[in-house]
């Protein structure tokens, strides 16, 4: 599914942020990554979203490498990969069934097509009541769920979460965990980046940690 | 806790129709546009793009006159010469016609030669100086037109000395001189009208480009998340595009409008009152043959057309080079 | 660990410095632009205020010599009149020009009246009829310059008749005719020209605003942080002003420079090879009296001068009618 | 110092999201604000950094009614009040030191005027050595720094920070609280909105809760 083998990153003429970083995600995994602010847990989600090329090795998603491949190839990639941003990345004049909407839009399917497929998603996360409603009127809870709305909308068979419970109370943190655990149920490659360390002893999913550019497994 | 949900939902709905005035009906429509509007810049950019079309619509009118002008000018002149005799009471005038007449038709590349009578040529004169009796008493030259062929026209230096042999007082006039200035006066307005329609042209494809990049900075955050779900460079653009494309539609459409109305305007102001002694108006001078007919006012359709394109194509090309510089 | 984090510094400035490319150099600066330039929209907005500027100066030039051609003509063909006596071989011309003088010095309202000798009246025909032996045996009329006084003329319908009984063969021209034609055909010029001006003025100035929303909507974020730490409103006006300042002002400089090529080229072009057999040439004809002398050249430094008053008055207007919306 | 007395909020035709709060800031006090997600924390903190104008009620800043303040003079009160917010709001486009210094640009002072306050007062908060970086490179916990060394150069009497440890780990949590803890005891008045349990189980300070637009003190 997904595959870094001695995966190195570094910015401009800068040091190493990630160093020979391998590991395999499987078919409908669960992991979560973390470690100490800075160790570059955005840098890996990006090369993982392909908002990033390495400066070496190799990266295999879906059994293609991605590492060197063209411009124009990436956005059929990117269709497969969910992203859920920490700050939401929300468009503000679109609604929020619009933002949902949109990966689905860009696949040039019309909304007579999708309609019901987003007002069932919408419903599922409980955002319901809020289609018609635009970002900027949202709470931050209403706002991470709908980029997890969002990310999830096109099937993706990679979802990635960059500390997506970082805005919201440990409440709302513990149901959102629940709603990824159901995605995984349904078959979807889970990773998510956080330090929240009362979110990751609620799972028994396995942990990357990210320390000095360099990675770990907990089992 | 239903009552506050409820209201809450209300609530949500109605503010955001509030806080946010453009896109609220745009919901239920097939299709909500995904870029929202180039930053607010809808209507000056309208009026600029306007502007550029109607002056567009001055310089291409400016030159349809100008060559048909010239033209109409040149073809003459070329075509024409002319043999000036001159009256002396003592001479048979009529015999001299004859035999300049007689040289001239032997002439190959002469096509025609035709003796003007006295009244024509006063006629020629008319204009210069004034009617009236004071005409009518001067012992004018005799004139003989003179066509030539355009595609083997005679040596006419040869033929000037050959006519002044034969004919005492009998003189040659090409035109030459007044061609030259002709052509090199309107040459010069030429260039410059073709300069216009240049520069013009650069402003627009400025003003887009311009547009399109601030366009695409403002929604530099909107750009960004499309990529990230997949969206190739080409739905950005087509975004983008659309947008340009009303514009540059409804601007074109009103500056060419607006150049028609002033040629029409500029044709009545200047012809209309045709002098009562029966002179060439100075509008007549200026407009010369080259009325303006409705092919002519065709031309202000083609400008909206151009616009459009121009604007269309400029703006994609500015999007996909930035997006380019993108992963 | 020391090491560690002195590569971090390193690595940090320097990745710093190759991913921001604009402002790397500017932090040793007194003060760092608090406004990133304009959606790098630098170029193509100074490329379309240029081409404002330039046409600006066509039009101005354009005006200048409209009015000063009508200015010279009119100010000639008011003060004066022009008597013509036929000639006729049997009357006595000198007496009849005798009488006719005689006549006009007794008006009041006639300044001055003198008759034009046979040379000078030749003059006045030869670009119609081109020198030559031909004219030299024309029996031309006799001309009389009559000036006339413009604050109290004499009522020239009189004069004439008075004339025509006492001179049989006189006749008054009071040029009215070519007067009238000429005023109408430069009016239109002069509306157009004034049109063409104000177009520009308001085509600049929907460029500035556009391009100051432009830049205010990309950088929104920027004026928000500016107002939260404390920004008044004509701090975030300088600093968007100040982009806009500059910007005209080249921009202008290089508008005004181009319009002061062309007209110096035009005037090459059109005046300069004057023609061998000393003809008014066609390019005179234009340029008529109306030569471009260095005041007039002085007009293509107002030009940058406007151009930047406009600009920075426009964006200063728009920005602080944007930020009077925000709390 | 800060008192506000029966202020109403709605959005536009919306319900109320704070009804009749009135509550008093002393000089020199420490405060956290808490509330489930969606309570109207923000909006709270919105209304006193003049960000929004109360539906009804009366708010005193520094002994001004800044409820019905002319925009003209909002500038003046603003610049005794220090904000962190919560996403950085940092520009990109300018280095650290620039975007630290810009408070006292926007007041008319000039850099050599203040060069040093602001090196001393970056080197105080760790950030030394990244007086040239430009906010992009910076790590979660250093942009955090750099807005909170912003809302504090201009020595506000009033500092305001919305959730400013929800994007880094514990422990940079403990650091930063802090270093909320030194400056209140120079005499800055505090109050810190949170959803964040085990960061106010570190402080004794007193709480407000709101919940339902309603406000109740916890001492
Ligand atoms: N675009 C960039 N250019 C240069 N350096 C960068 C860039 N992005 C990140 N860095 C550097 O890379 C390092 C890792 O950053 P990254 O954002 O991946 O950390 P992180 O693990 O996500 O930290 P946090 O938990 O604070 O979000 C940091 O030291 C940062 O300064
Ligand atoms: N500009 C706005 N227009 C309309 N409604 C708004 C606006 N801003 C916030 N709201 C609504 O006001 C309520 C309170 O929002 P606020 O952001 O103050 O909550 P919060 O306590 O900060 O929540 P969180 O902890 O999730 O950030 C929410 O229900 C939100 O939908
Ligand atoms: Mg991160
Ligand atoms: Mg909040």
């Amino acid at each position: 599914m997904v595959r870094f083998e001695n995966v190195g990153l570094r910015y401009g003429m800068g040091p190493e942020v990630l160093r020979d970083v391998s590991f395999l995600l499987e078919d409908g995994s669960f992991h979560f990554l973390t470690g100490p602010s800075g160790a570059g847990k955005t840098s890996l989600l990006r090369l993982l979203f392909l908002a990033q090329r390495p400066t070496r090795g190799l990266i295999s998603l879906f059994g293609h490498d991605v590492a060197s491949m063209p411009r124009s190839r990436l956005p059929a990639i990117r269709r497969g990969i969910g992203v859920v941003f920490q700050e939401f990345k929300l468009l503000d004049h679109l609604t929020v069934f619009d933002n949902v909407a949109l990966p689905l839009r860009v696949r040039g399917m019309r909304p007579d097509m999708f309609r019901t497929d987003v007002v069932e998603l919408l419903d599922w996360v409980g955002l319901g009541e809020r289609i018609n409603a635009y970002p900027p009127v949202l709470s931050g809870g209403e706002k991470q769920r709908t980029a997890i709305a969002r990310a999830v909308v096109g099937r993706p068979r990679l979802l990635l979460a960059d500390e997506p419970t970082g805005n919201v109370d440990p409440q709302l943190g513990r149901r959102l965990l629940r709603l990824f655990t159901e995605l995984n149920k349904l078959g979807t490659t889970i990773l998510i980046a956080t330090h929240d360390f009362h979110l990751m002893e609620q799972s028994k999913a396995p942990k990357f940690v990210l320390e000095d550019g360099e990675m770990t497994a907990v089992p | 806790m239903t009552v506050n949900s409820q209201d809450k939902k209300r609530a949500g709905a109605l503010a955001g129709n509030l806080a946010m005035r453009l896109p609220q009906l745009q919901w239920r429509r097939r299709n909500v546009a995904i870029m929202p509007d180039v930053g607010a810049a809808g209507k000056p950019l309208m009026v600029v793009i306007s502007v550029m079309s109607f002056l567009a619509c001055l310089a291409l009118g400016g030159l349809v006159i100008i060559n048909r002008s010239v033209n109409d000018w040149t073809r003459d002149m070329a075509s024409q010469v002319t043999v000036q005799i001159k009256p002396e009471a003592k001479a048979d005038s009529a015999k001299k016609v004859a035999t300049a007449l007689r040289i001239l038709r032997a002439t190959p590349g002469v096509t025609n030669a035709v003796a003007l009578s006295r009244e024509d040529s006063l006629k020629l004169l008319e204009p210069w100086l004034g009617a009236g009796a004071l005409l009518q008493e001067l012992p004018v030259p005799l004139l003989i037109n003179v066509t030539i062929s355009k595609r083997r026209p005679p040596d006419l230096a040869t033929l000037s000395a050959e006519l002044t042999r034969a004919v005492p007082g009998a003189r040659l006039d090409d035109h030459n001189r007044w061609q030259k200035q002709i052509l090199r006066a309107t040459g010069a307005f030429r260039i410059f009208g073709y300069g216009v329609l240049l520069l013009v042209s650069a402003a627009t494809i400025a003003i887009v480009v311009f547009a399109t990049r601030a366009a695409m900075s403002s929604n530099r955050d909107v750009v960004e998340v499309l990529h990230f779900v997949g969206a190739r460079d080409n739905f950005i653009a087509v975004q983008v595009q659309r947008h340009f494309l009303s514009v540059a539609l409804k601007a074109g459409v009103i500056g060419g409008f607006a150049g028609f109305l002033t040629f029409a305007a500029l044709r009545g102001l200047l012809a209309s009152p045709r002098d009562a002694d029966g002179g060439v108006s100075a509008g007549q001078l200026l407009l010369g043959a080259a009325q303006f007919g409705i092919a002519d006012y065709s031309l202000f359709l083609f400008v909206p057309l151009a616009t459009a394109l121009i604007s269309v194509v400029t703006a994609r090309l500015a999007v996909l080079r930035i997006l380019g510089h993108v992963l």
